[in-house]
């Protein structure tokens, strides 16, 4: 279905389930599937609920467990099966081969113990070094990320630094292995728009200069369209659209991300996506969205997710909607109404399935 | 701008909290939250306020309403001084002016339901027809598109954007004139944060409502807000009409702010103008212009002519002169580790065991500047400020670079020039008699029209 | 958004919609309140709580009638330095008011006739309990359903409070129609039921109770726990004790709690030198080795049920007060208290209806861990000899057997357990509620 | 730095002279049964009872003013003058010296076993929250924190004494000493030693505090104010580690690669020692002082809980002073103690900004 070759990390149709206390499951990643390609940048975009940092979590097994489990799917980095391997091996893996930055500096970070700490400890795990050698290597990774006096603030504990500066302590130390691959988790949220700009430059710059893969976890569709060269769209657990960044954002082909773009400030549309996600531990059946969808016609609550289908023949653009079936007219969805919820009206069109002219009309 | 027609009108606003140390408390300093701010709010107009997280901007927003007693200033309500006002006063006063918040989770006491959290303001005014105050009630959570069935319903059992409108609804319950919104969507989903902004925005349409927006996020404040003031350590640096203020920002930190905004087009990246380091501390704000220490566009002193960012290290370099806080020991670790195997291992490095030259190499690489600046003067200046620094005068290098290198933007607090009636900015780029030719104002346009 | 709540919007999608999109428009202004009337008329209370301050208020009159005549008119120590004060108050003056009279020294009410001092303790705690605790649960079947679900996930909590509501009801019920075990010479030493010792233990007249035979006495259903050294029946002391033990815990806990949240709400609500004041003393009480206080009090005021719960009471709120104190401060900080302070709340209002609702957790936390230690207290208290003497309590009963634990090894175990178990379950049950009203995990369902 | 241990210290004292004075003030308000006993005795023999009373009085330096008798003891106690006890008829510094390491004797290994199995076990658990293993721990600890530790020990007394008679039920504190009564760790005494009145061996045996026979008899109260100090530490534990186990700082530090073991002592437990070590001084310590009232009672150990039980029943008021400034000097003293070890321990706290 897609590209294999010069794959680095192939998800593999993941689901996570989270037991409750009254037995249930919840789906919080439902069948995921996507690559990312060594050097690249591939964003997983969503609101909160979508799984977004499940999935991400689930490639080193970092979720709680129990509750959490994955009951099936696969995630292969290098041609190794990360959900098979052993506790040991994984460990190898994390920090190693694949390393994390969280969303929350404030609290990434152990209040007690010196920031050289922290990242001679990241060192010292994974390489056969002497205190005084991860000590250097802690200061040229900290010199790498910006921080001056590097040899001087090792010894300073995290409190005080500031917000950015943290951010940038826990990227050495998610650094500090050579990782082929950063899974980056919101890393800008908490951040001021001001440092956010200067994360993002720091972390594009890093990964020109070690040729590093990157996963962007992020709600923030300016920050994909800033970030990313590959764009994964998810929703309710399941991926609604994935494509090239540019395909995506030149012809959004699912109603959920054409949605999305829609809500953005300064868009024009004051609209927001009425309704609600639908229930993780029972979801309903057909697509995720249909219930939302201004788009929805009856075969989309029937059945599972619709497949991955090709927008505009392009094969490595994807959307799981049923417009976008062979046999189906994708129009409906590229160029009838884009007024997704702009007319607070979501629900009521459901049925039409076909969006009325003076709507049409108004747009564009 | 008259006073006579505001409905609210604030004036050199300050709040200060005191820090106090010592065996007796005594005060030691002053963190200055908000630091003399002035703007008026007509009404039906939305005004908003934007600035990074430390700025001030929510101490001004809970100070102008008097939730906490501000410092100094006057605030006009209706003419009429609040900060006058006595216990009685100003409970009529809290009828008029509403306030919702930005976390939705915590804007609702757990333990109370829906429908008693929108009637509180009417219960705590003294409004105790409890018959009609349900019909009100009702009535609101319709008109924020909840039913009033949901009266019973605990806070816990909606969701972030619903919690939003039951807090909008709460303010309105007392049908205020004035509304404060302290980031109301940031805590939201993006899709939910539009639904929530089209509430305010329709509401105000509807009532004739005046509106205060605190945010951080420059998105939100474009959407709904007729004027934006943009403010930087307790201080307005810009105020304008919005669209004014987002096409043609005249203070740099207003420059900055805009261009850091990650837009969604993937054609067009590269964050532009970027500002370096982190908002200094409120307790000990730097001198002359507060954002100078950032400022990507400071004025070099006459007769210097260097590029922005080598001028920019250069004063950067001063400051930590200045301080003493340039750690010659740490800077050559650092250097060390970086010139290889030549050095064996980094504890064993002395600042005093390396040869001078080398030693001023390295300080000019941690700090970036060139091994020759642009302009003779300045590199007269600095390579010998740098020969003092490493041979262990400190105090005179730092003398050295003071003498040649002060800027107006340290040394002068800029004044706050109107443009045009309604946009104010606080800078000395706007000020003719500090930048002189225009050949420099126009070099700084050139600078910032073509992207990195 | 009207739409997301999935149960209304099924029902009126479009009406819904359109009252946020459109009606708005048409019917621009709420309602006109007219606010100036308001402002000059006084506000009225709810019947419940209008009944619920009448009873408080009955009680606080025959309370501290019952007080004044115990302490000041009655002989005491007090009495003695209030000598000519006495002297004017002659026992007529109460007798005067009509349907009150005296009796041996106490205040004898109409109905209920004399109720002792503690007594008076115990039934305000109960009415406060229902008044409270109760009556707030019936009013609100959905929280109650909604906390009632999440308490039945633990098994052993649920156990232990019906084991509670058993003891509570037994002992009060109990003590009301049996009388207090009374020594009788000759009875004592009889085995429970099913258990035998060498007869030389049992007292004559026990012999004939007891099962005899062979040197041996087996234990009869007619002293089902069997008899102290001094012939008293351990069942019926038993029973009584638990009366004692429920009451000396929730009574001193309920107490100490008015005292502690009322002390941590104002402090934390004004700040400043109250609070200063207020924590110091904390400091210093907490810094008391409180048994050591509980011994040097009790011993020098001595022991009567009243005066242990006072004890108790005014001793044990320290640490709950700062627990609470530090609750009411993250609470003070919440955007809701701000709403309510910028729609124009008093404080009185933000005290009664954010504030204490939010320290509910902390107030039933240390509620469950006051109550239990407090009966434990009394128990130790009484073990010492140092509790009332006039009742009977569970420690008094352990202390009977402790000299005689090689033969009468029943004396000092039966009531022991009951001690054990009703302390324990005090402590399942309170870490049960302490999860089920975690407001952490509110929502999760 | 300097100034908050200034203020802290000034605290304390501040504190102790508001304790002793509460102190002061209560003995002096309780009726004087001894006085009572004087004047009925000189009564019943026909002579004057004042006279009895006034002589009592001045034997125990009772005819002066409270305020007097309050600085003078005030200033004895400053200068190391306790005062003299009339029950033990000697002086109070004696007994506090006679009977503190018989408390001890129990009560340090208690402290240190229950401290380690405590934190250990706690700590498992909150590791494997809602486990079984975490379920029997939680239980455990309910049971612990329940039982009656005075009732707990009588019914050891009465299956290992009585029924099984594997332990003395009387407690013996001669074993522990020499035959001059000078506390010894350990040695030798024939059938001589006032220990062994009435019994007839030759030879010598052990005595002293490491003599089989001393800790044999010290088995069963350690063990029981152990059972609340394991289980009070084990909740403790566990719920501090609880606040960490779902630390942002704990995921990175597993993403990191480090491995469960690590995280526990390094990640966890680290931040959790600070509040840890106030539980252990503060709390910690107030259990074991009350606690030991009553299993020295029970048990019968002469120490210092017993010395302060006897002296408030016989109201020698001195020895009630000493022994009821001792603990709280030790908790104020540890007060402070953790207090500065809290800023030492954790680096967020700047003691710049406490008062």
């Amino acid at each position: 279905m897609s590209v294999h070759t010069d794959t680095l990390l192939d998800v593999e149709d993941l689901h996570v389930y989270f037991r409750t206390d009254t037995g249930e499951n919840v789906r919080a990643v439902d069948g995921v599937s996507f690559q990312v390609q060594p050097g690249k940048t591939t964003a997983i975009v969503g609101e909160s609920g979508s799984g977004k940092t499940v999935t991400s979590e689930a490639i080193t097994q970092l979720f709680p467990s129990p509750p959490g489990y994955i009951p099936e799917g696969s995630v292969t980095l290098d041609g190794q099966d990360l959900t098979e391997i052993s506790d040991d091996e994984m460990r190898s893996v994390r920090g190693g081969k694949i390393s994390h930055i969280f969303q929350n500096p404030q609290g990434a970070l152990n209040p007690v113990y010196t920031v050289g700490w922290q990242i001679r400890e990241a060192v010292m795990l994974h390489q056969d070094v002497s205190k005084t050698e991860a000590n250097e290597r802690a200061v040229e990774l900290m010199t790498q990320v910006g921080i001056p006096e590097a040899s001087t603030r090792l010894d300073d504990y995290p409190h005080e630094f500031s917000g950015g500066q943290k951010q940038r302590v826990i990227i050495a130390m998610a650094l500090a292995c050579e990782p082929d691959l950063l899974i980056a988790d919101e890393p800008t949220t908490a951040l001021d728009v001001t440092i956010q700009a200067q994360i993002l430059n720091l972390l594009k710059e890093l990964q020109e200069e070690r040729d590093m893969a990157m996963l962007f976890i992020t709600h923030d569709l300016g920050v994909v369209a800033e970030v990313a060269d590959r764009v994964v769209v998810m929703y309710a657990g399941k991926v609604m659209e994935r494509g090239p960044v540019m395909d995506v954002f030149q012809t959004p082909a699912h109603p959920y991300t054409r949605a999305l773009l829609e809500c953005l400030p300064g868009e024009g549309g004051l609209g927001g996506i009425p309704g609600q996600l639908p229930e993780p531990t029972d979801p309903p059946d057909g697509c995720r969205f249909a219930d939302r969808c201004p788009h929805a016609v009856e075969m989309c609550t029937e059945g599972g997710q619709p497949d991955l289908y090709d927008v505009r023949n392009t094969e490595a653009h994807t959307a799981s909607c049923v417009h976008f079936a062979p046999t189906m007219d994708p129009g409906v969805v590229l160029d009838g109404s884009e007024r997704v919820a702009t007319d607070g009206r979501g629900r009521t069109s459901t049925d039409a399935g076909q969006p009325s002219d003076d709507e049409e009309a108004e747009h564009r | 701008m008259s006073s006579s027609t505001s409905l609210f009108e604030v004036r050199n606003l300050e709040k200060h909290y005191p820090i106090n140390r010592g065996l007796f408390n005594t005060e030691v300093g002053r963190v200055r939250a908000v630091d003399g701010i002035s703007f008026s709010v007509e009404r039906g107009e939305t005004i908003g306020i934007v600035g990074e997280s430390g700025c001030g901007k929510s101490t001004a927003a809970t100070s102008m309403i008097r939730l906490e007693e501000p410092t100094a200033g006057e605030i006009d309500f209706r003419g009429e001084d609040i900060t006058e006002y006595d216990e009685k006063e100003l409970r009529r006063f809290r009828r008029e002016v509403q306030m919702i918040f930005q976390d939705p989770d915590s804007s609702f006491n757990p333990r109370m339901n829906i429908g008693n959290a929108v009637a509180e303001p009417l219960i705590v005014q003294g409004f105790d027809d409890e018959q009609r105050r349900r019909a009100i009630v009702g009535d609101l959570l319709e008109r924020v598109g909840l039913s009033a069935d949901d009266m019973n319903r605990f806070p816990h059992e909606f969701s972030g954007g619903q919690k939003q409108r039951i807090a909008l609804a709460r303010a309105l319950a007392v049908n205020p004139s004035l509304l404060v919104a302290d980031e109301p969507v940031s805590a939201l989903d993006v899709s939910i944060q539009s639904e929530v902004l089209r509430l305010i925005d329709r509401f105000q349409d509807e009532l004739g409502l005046a509106v205060v927006v605190i945010s951080h996020d420059l998105g939100v404040v474009q959407e709904i807000c007729d004027r934006v003031a943009v403010m930087y350590l307790g201080e307005f640096v810009e105020v304008g009409p919005t669209e004014e203020l987002f096409t043609d920002p005249q203070h740099p930190y207003t420059r900055a702010l805009l261009s850091a905004i990650p837009t969604p087009d993937p054609t067009e990246r590269g964050l532009g103008v970027e500002l370096t380091g982190d908002v200094p501390e409120p307790s000990d704000p730097p001198s002359g212009c507060r954002f100078h220490t950032r400022c990507p566009e400071v004025i070099p002193p006459e007769g210097i002519d260097l590029a922005q960012d080598t001028w920019r290290s250069v004063l950067h370099l001063r400051k930590q002169v200045i301080a003493d806080q340039v750690d010659l020991e740490s800077i050559a670790e650092v250097g060390a580790i970086e010139a290889g195997d030549e050095f064996g291992s980094m504890d064993e490095v002395e600042a005093e065991d390396i040869d001078n030259d080398r030693l001023i190499g390295w300080v000019r690489q941690e700090y970036e500047l060139p091994n020759q600046l642009g302009d003779t003067s300045a590199e007269q200046t600095l390579s010998q400020a740098l020969e003092e620094l490493v041979s262990g005068q400190q105090e005179a290098a730092a003398e050295t670079l003071t003498e040649r290198f002060e800027t107006v933007c340290e040394r002068q607090d800029p004044e706050t020039r109107s443009l045009s009636p309604d946009h104010r900015v606080a800078c000395h780029l706007t000020d003719d008699s500090v930048v002189g030719s225009t050949d420099s104002e126009n070099e700084y346009r050139r600078q910032l029209s073509s992207p990195e | 958004m009207s739409r997301e709540s999935s149960d209304q919007s099924a029902a009126d999608p479009a009406d819904s919609s359109t009252a946020a999109a459109d009606g708005g428009v048409a019917d621009a202004r709420f309602e006109d309140v007219d606010w100036d009337r308001i402002d000059s008329v006084n506000r009225g209370r709810s019947l419940k709580s209008r009944i619920w301050l009448t009873i408080v208020s009955i009680w606080a009159t025959a309370f501290g009638g019952t007080l004044f005549v115990r302490y000041v008119m009655g002989d005491s120590i007090l009495s003695e330095r209030l000598g000519p004060l006495q002297d004017a108050l002659d026992p007529t003056v109460v007798e005067a008011i009509p349907l009150l009279s005296l009796n041996d020294g106490w205040v004898s009410f109409p109905v209920v006739g004399v109720v002792e001092l503690h007594n008076w303790l115990w039934w305000i705690t109960l009415a406060g309990f229902v008044y409270y605790g109760a009556l707030p649960l019936y009013e609100n079947p959905r929280m109650t359903r909604y906390y009632w679900r999440r308490f039945r996930k633990n098994k052993a909590a649920v156990i232990s409070g019906l084991f509670l509501v058993v003891i509570f009801l037994i002992g009060f019920v109990g003590s009301r129609v049996t009388s207090q075990p009374e020594p009788e010479a000759g009875l004592d030493g009889i085995p429970p039921v099913g258990i035998s010792t060498e007869s030389y233990n049992v007292g004559p007249a026990g012999q004939k109770v007891a099962d005899c035979a062979g040197g041996v006495c087996t234990g009869t259903w007619e002293y089902p726990f069997g008899t102290t050294t001094s012939g008293e029946d351990i069942f019926l002391g038993v029973i009584h004790g638990m009366e004692i033990s429920m009451m000396v815990g929730l009574t001193a806990t309920a107490a100490s709690l008015v005292i502690a949240a009322g002390i941590a709400l104002v402090s934390v609500y004004y700040g400043g030198w109250i609070d200063e004041i207020a924590f110091r003393w904390v400091d210093i009480q907490l810094t008391f080795p409180a048994f050591f206080l509980y011994l040097l009090l009790v011993y020098s005021i001595g022991g009567s049920m009243f005066i242990l719960i006072l004890i108790f009471g005014f001793i044990e709120w320290g640490g709950g007060a700062r627990l609470m104190r530090s609750e009411a401060l993250q609470r003070r900080e919440e955007p809701y208290i701000t709403a309510s302070k910028a729609a124009g709340a008093n404080p009185l209002w933000t005290m009664r209806k954010h504030l204490l609702p939010n320290i509910s957790n902390t107030i039933i936390t240390y509620a469950s861990l006051s109550i239990p230690s407090i009966i434990l207290a009394e128990a130790a208290l009484s073990f010492l000899g140092l509790g009332d003497p006039t009742m009977v309590s569970w420690g008094q009963l352990i202390a009977d057997g402790r000299d005689n634990l090689a033969n009468l090894w029943w004396i000092s175990t039966i009531p022991g357990i009951f001690l054990f178990l009703t302390v324990l379950s005090f402590n399942f049950l309170g870490d049960a509620l302490r999860d089920a009203i975690d407001p952490r995990h509110e929502g999760a369902e | 730095m300097k100034w908050y241990i200034a203020k802290r210290l000034v605290w304390s004292v501040f504190a102790a002279l508001i304790i002793l004075t509460i102190g002061f003030v209560l003995m002096d308000v309780v009726p004087d049964q001894g006085l009572q006993q004087v004047e009925f005795q000189a009564q019943t023999e026909g002579q004057s009872g004042d006279q009895a009373v006034q002589a009592y009085e001045e034997r125990r330096g009772l005819d002066e003013p409270l305020i007097d008798r309050y600085t003078s003891f005030v200033t004895g106690f400053v200068q190391g003058d306790w005062g003299w006890s009339y029950e033990y008829q000697q002086p109070v510094t004696e007994v506090i010296t006679d009977t503190l390491p018989y408390s001890m004797m129990y009560g340090v290994p208690s402290i240190i076993i229950s401290t380690i199995i405590g934190m250990a076990i706690g700590l498992y658990s909150a590791v494997n929250q809602y486990t079984k293993t975490d379920y029997a721990a939680t239980f455990f600890s309910f049971f612990g924190v329940s039982i009656p530790n005075w009732w707990f020990g009588i019914i050891l007394l009465v299956i290992f004494g009585s029924f099984l008679g594997w332990v003395d039920l009387d407690f013996s504190h001669r074993v522990a000493e020499t035959a001059d009564g000078d506390l010894t760790w350990l040695g030798t005494a024939d059938s001589s030693h006032p220990a062994f009145i009435g019994e007839n061996f030759e030879g010598e045996r052990q005595i002293g505090i490491l003599s089989p026979t001393n800790l044999k008899q010290l088995i069963l109260p350690t063990f029981v104010s152990m059972t609340a100090g394991i289980a009070a530490m084990m909740r403790y534990a566990r719920a501090e580690a609880l606040e960490y186990v779902d630390a942002e700082f704990v995921k990175t530090a597993k993403s990191k690669g480090v491995s469960n073991w690590r995280i526990v002592v390094r990640h966890i437990l680290r931040p959790a020692a600070v509040p840890l070590s106030t539980i252990l001084v503060g709390r910690f310590l107030g259990l074991f002082l009350t606690g030991s009232y009553l299993i020295e009672v029970v048990f019968g150990i002469p120490g210092l809980g017993l010395a302060s039980y006897e002296a408030i029943i016989n109201q020698d008021q001195n020895l009630v002073l000493v022994t009821l400034l001792v603990p709280t000097f030790l908790v104020l003293v540890s007060n402070l103690a953790q207090d500065i070890a809290y800023v030492v321990l954790d680096p967020r706290i700047s003691y710049g900004d406490r008062t």
